[in-house]
């Protein structure tokens, strides 16, 4: 899936700090709706954020699947400081969620109102395409 | 395996601005160290050089700090594992001395973190994880540890109060500690006010869960078995060492209430050092947050997965109680000057073993531990010292 | 000592720009590297991450690249000494297989030089020396290589054209390096023209006394004698490792005519392996500049001091030579990705010594030797490698 | 000489990247027309540029002393290419010169016309005080 040089990845997140990856077809996807992650073709793991290139096969022999359903809320924090850039979001609420076959690391859906409150370690959520505040692309949880 | 010792130790005082560049800063702790092992430096064969490479605009400090010292011709390098750079460090002096390269190696931490402005600070920091694939959600440390603390407390039922135990801990020793940036008393009730330790930084670590940004250096000698006992008086022997890595992000993590690489770091030393945490007579732990603590206590095995809190409630951490751990202050006292940061913990070991740790002197400690942590449990370094 | 062998070796292709992340270009090396050894994530005990800093925003790379390559929950750690970077990874990986540490280390070099815009590669270059006293008079590497070009002819009566013969050879040989960046020949008369070869840089440098940049990632893999028989028909031994460093400030300097931390870490590892430089059969040395592989002839004995332009003259750098230098095209053909480049100089020589280095194959070779510059003469390392 | 955290030294070089250090005093020398070193009052040891610290002695027990009289010319360089910040000035000579007890590293006098010929290896030369193109602190080297 090697692509000529092209900066589509600058378009993801609040702040992007890359823009060059072999996986940069992510954010076509993420673009038309979709949260997509890879799975290799000859051994068949499965990796979410996806990657170009399989470390347990040494090959690039990759299809793309999407990320659906429902995953656990590991654990999640709201922060009341952030990094340059993402200050104008705050108080914001990032969490992990696991899907089984693998993870996945986001923000909390912004509509989920007290999330320290609401949230519960354990509960089901769904992770869905979205835009941040500054209209890049992301995607966030809502509960499930 | 041939021994090697630690034959000297030294530290800069920790401070919120050092008023110089950082090859003055390196210079503290060298010529304390230097003093303390009694040598010259044509006896030092190589030195290895720890920080974080960010927070200073010169590229390759290695050389620059090498030459002021006036450590050339002898190799000298960088190495970085970030919070853990000068534990990596030690292990990697260790090498050099074990293998039969060298006879005597020095590892020098410095780190000035107050010469950035507040901005380029504060862009360093969004770039602390994953640049691609979490950094782009405005993830930042305390919100990793965050991430952890609300784990623990969703598993094991612990309480912020339990927390707040480590750092009012904490505090009694670094009124202590001349070397310390915050040397205040912290008690209980400064956990209930917003404007003090109880203000809200990523649910659920408040302020008073999070350790200061500071200046420092650190500077430790090794060397092999032979020369360690011409130098020395009082080698303290590096019994053990561990190292293990964990991915970066998130989704990489089997669990989120322990750090995995301080599990896995703490059996190779303690399997290389022939004894068991009990063996353990006082510990320096990476608490760059208050939870990172009451995880490091758990899974260096002093108390069981969920049995941190109240290890830390009946005060067995204190001086007094059957495991010290961190009674320097910690980095929540000390501060926490990244490269700096694994020597200062190996320093304080090093006194304790040789019976010249002052007023937080533990009573005949055979057998001492040092846990540094780089990154939110990215990597994790264990290091079990003993005296003669 | 106990034996260290290398039992694997990969590298990318180094290009100008590569079309993707830093761990992505990693894999290339690493997946090369571990097929060459035929060994699994599980039979890697630790890596060591070789790159400079400067020129990925992504802090820390070591976790991301290992994350990345399946290698947690083994140590990794980041090292640098800049140019020499992944020389001195190795020593440090010969190190901790030799203490008995580890069995099996890995050695990843990387460097994509591509990404930064113009303005921010030009600012980078910028602080390459002591920021506080040499980088603020506007010094650039070419210019420093050239204070030596200066002296040399000075000192020595060299002249232009005794290093456009150095960057004749290694043209001749990077046309046939399928894995380099500049890959068409270059005759003296192309010096004449001030829009190819000839254009001023910095004097008495020209254009084409100068590599260029390149994106690129090199792999090494090491191991102790027993997984080296258990794993590998032909390990290449590791018999000699020097490594010496000098001011970063040229006040520093003894003489500006050679490279002090060259001549040093050739002598040390000349005598770790028990041999002289007569015996060695073929070798990669440092060439960002031509002066550079001229200083490092003399340096490493091949030539007397001064003796270099006639060796060279005299096409004893040559395949056919007497002692064939640079013969995969070297730096100048290569182009010269950072981290990745001492790892690229291993993999050529471990080729030649297992007879499979195709059409630049030196017959029989004994002995290797490879030699590594970090900055300005600021690090040096020297390796020789031996077969069974 | 420890002082107060003070930025003086970011007065030195055509672009300065730095400004604290324990040897600021350099810079009201240099106003005042003086190239000045440090030595350590313990051992006699020279040192330029200026160090706060002596590593021989290990204290930081030290006297200024002035760079004066003249120095040989060891290797001298013209640039052509320069980094960001110093582009307006190419092509500009650097040069490194051997007082004895400490070499100097510097610039040639931009007044010096055409120091690829004019400048030999081995001359002898003197440093002075100088402002650069934007008006900082430096010295320049001028043939002695
Ligand atoms: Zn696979
Ligand atoms: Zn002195």
């Amino acid at each position: 899936m090697a692509k000529d040089k092209d900066v589509r990845f600058s378009k993801f997140g609040t702040v992007s700090f890359t823009g060059v990856t072999q996986v940069n077809d992510f954010i076509d996807y993420l673009e038309q709706g979709k949260i997509m992650g890879t799975v290799c073709k000859d051994c068949g793991q499965k990796f979410f954020p996806p990657r170009a290139q399989c470390y347990k096969s040494l090959s690039s022999n990759m299809d793309w699947f999407e990320v659906t359903g429902k995953g656990k809320l590991v654990s999640f924090s709201t922060l009341r400081y952030g990094p340059t850039g993402f200050t104008d979001e705050l108080p914001y609420t990032i969490a992990l969620v696991d899907y089984g076959d693998y993870k996945v690391f986001g923000r909390i859906d912004p509509a989920v109102s007290n999330p320290d409150d609401s949230l519960k370690v354990g509960m089901e959520m769904a992770a869905k395409p979205a835009k941040t505040s500054n209209g890049q692309l992301t995607y966030v949880f809502q509960p499930a | 395996m041939s021994r090697v010792a630690v034959i000297g130790v030294g530290q800069s005082t920790f401070v919120r601005s050092y008023p110089g560049s950082i090859r003055e800063l390196a210079f503290e702790a060298y010529s304390e160290a230097m003093k303390d092992a009694n040598i010259q430096n044509s006896d030092v064969d190589a030195t290895v050089m720890c920080s974080a490479p960010e927070y200073d605009k010169q590229r390759s400090p290695a050389g620059v700090v090498a030459e002021y010292l006036g450590l050339n011709p002898q190799p000298t390098f960088y190495v970085e594992t970030l919070c853990s750079s000068s534990s990596t460090g030690l292990k990697l002096a260790y090498s050099l001395v074990a293998s039969g390269l060298h006879d005597c190696v020095m590892v020098l931490g410095f780190q000035i973190m107050s010469q950035l402005t507040s901005n380029e600070s504060q862009e360093r920091m969004g770039r602390g994880a994953d640049i691609q694939w979490e950094s782009t959600f405005g993830t930042m440390m305390p919100a990793y540890y965050a991430l952890h603390a609300q784990a623990h407390f969703a598993r094991y039922g612990t309480k912020p109060e339990d927390l707040a135990n480590i750092r009012v801990k904490s505090a009694t020793y670094g009124v202590l500690n001349d070397r310390a940036v915050y040397r205040k008393p912290v008690a209980h009730e400064d956990f209930l006010d917003p404007q003090k330790m109880g203000g809200p930084v990523a649910s659920p670590l408040r302020v008073g869960d999070c350790c200061a940004n500071a200046d420092g250096s650190s500077c430790i000698i090794v060397a092999n078995e032979e020369k360690a006992k011409r130098f020395c008086k009082k080698p303290v022997w590096i019994l053990g060492v561990g190292a293990a890595s964990a991915s970066v992000n998130m989704v990489g993590r089997e669990s989120l209430s322990g750090l995995a690489v301080g599990i896995e770091a703490g059996k190779q030393a303690y399997k290389m050092a022939g004894i068991t945490p009990k063996h353990i007579d006082v510990a320096e732990v990476h608490d760059c947050f208050t939870i990172a603590e009451m995880m490091a206590i758990e899974n260096l095995g002093f108390a069981e997965a969920g049995g941190g809190p109240e290890l830390v409630r009946a005060k067995e951490t204190y001086k007094e109680g059957s495991i010290p751990v961190n009674i320097d202050g910690g980095l929540l006292s000390k501060g926490h000057p990244i490269g700096a940061t694994g020597g200062s913990q190996v320093r304080t070991i090093v006194r304790q073993l040789r019976d010249e740790a002052d007023n937080i002197q533990v009573k005949d400690p055979m057998f001492g531990l040092v846990h540094n942590i780089g990154g939110v449990g990215l990597y994790g370094s264990v290091t079990i010292f003993g005296r003669e």
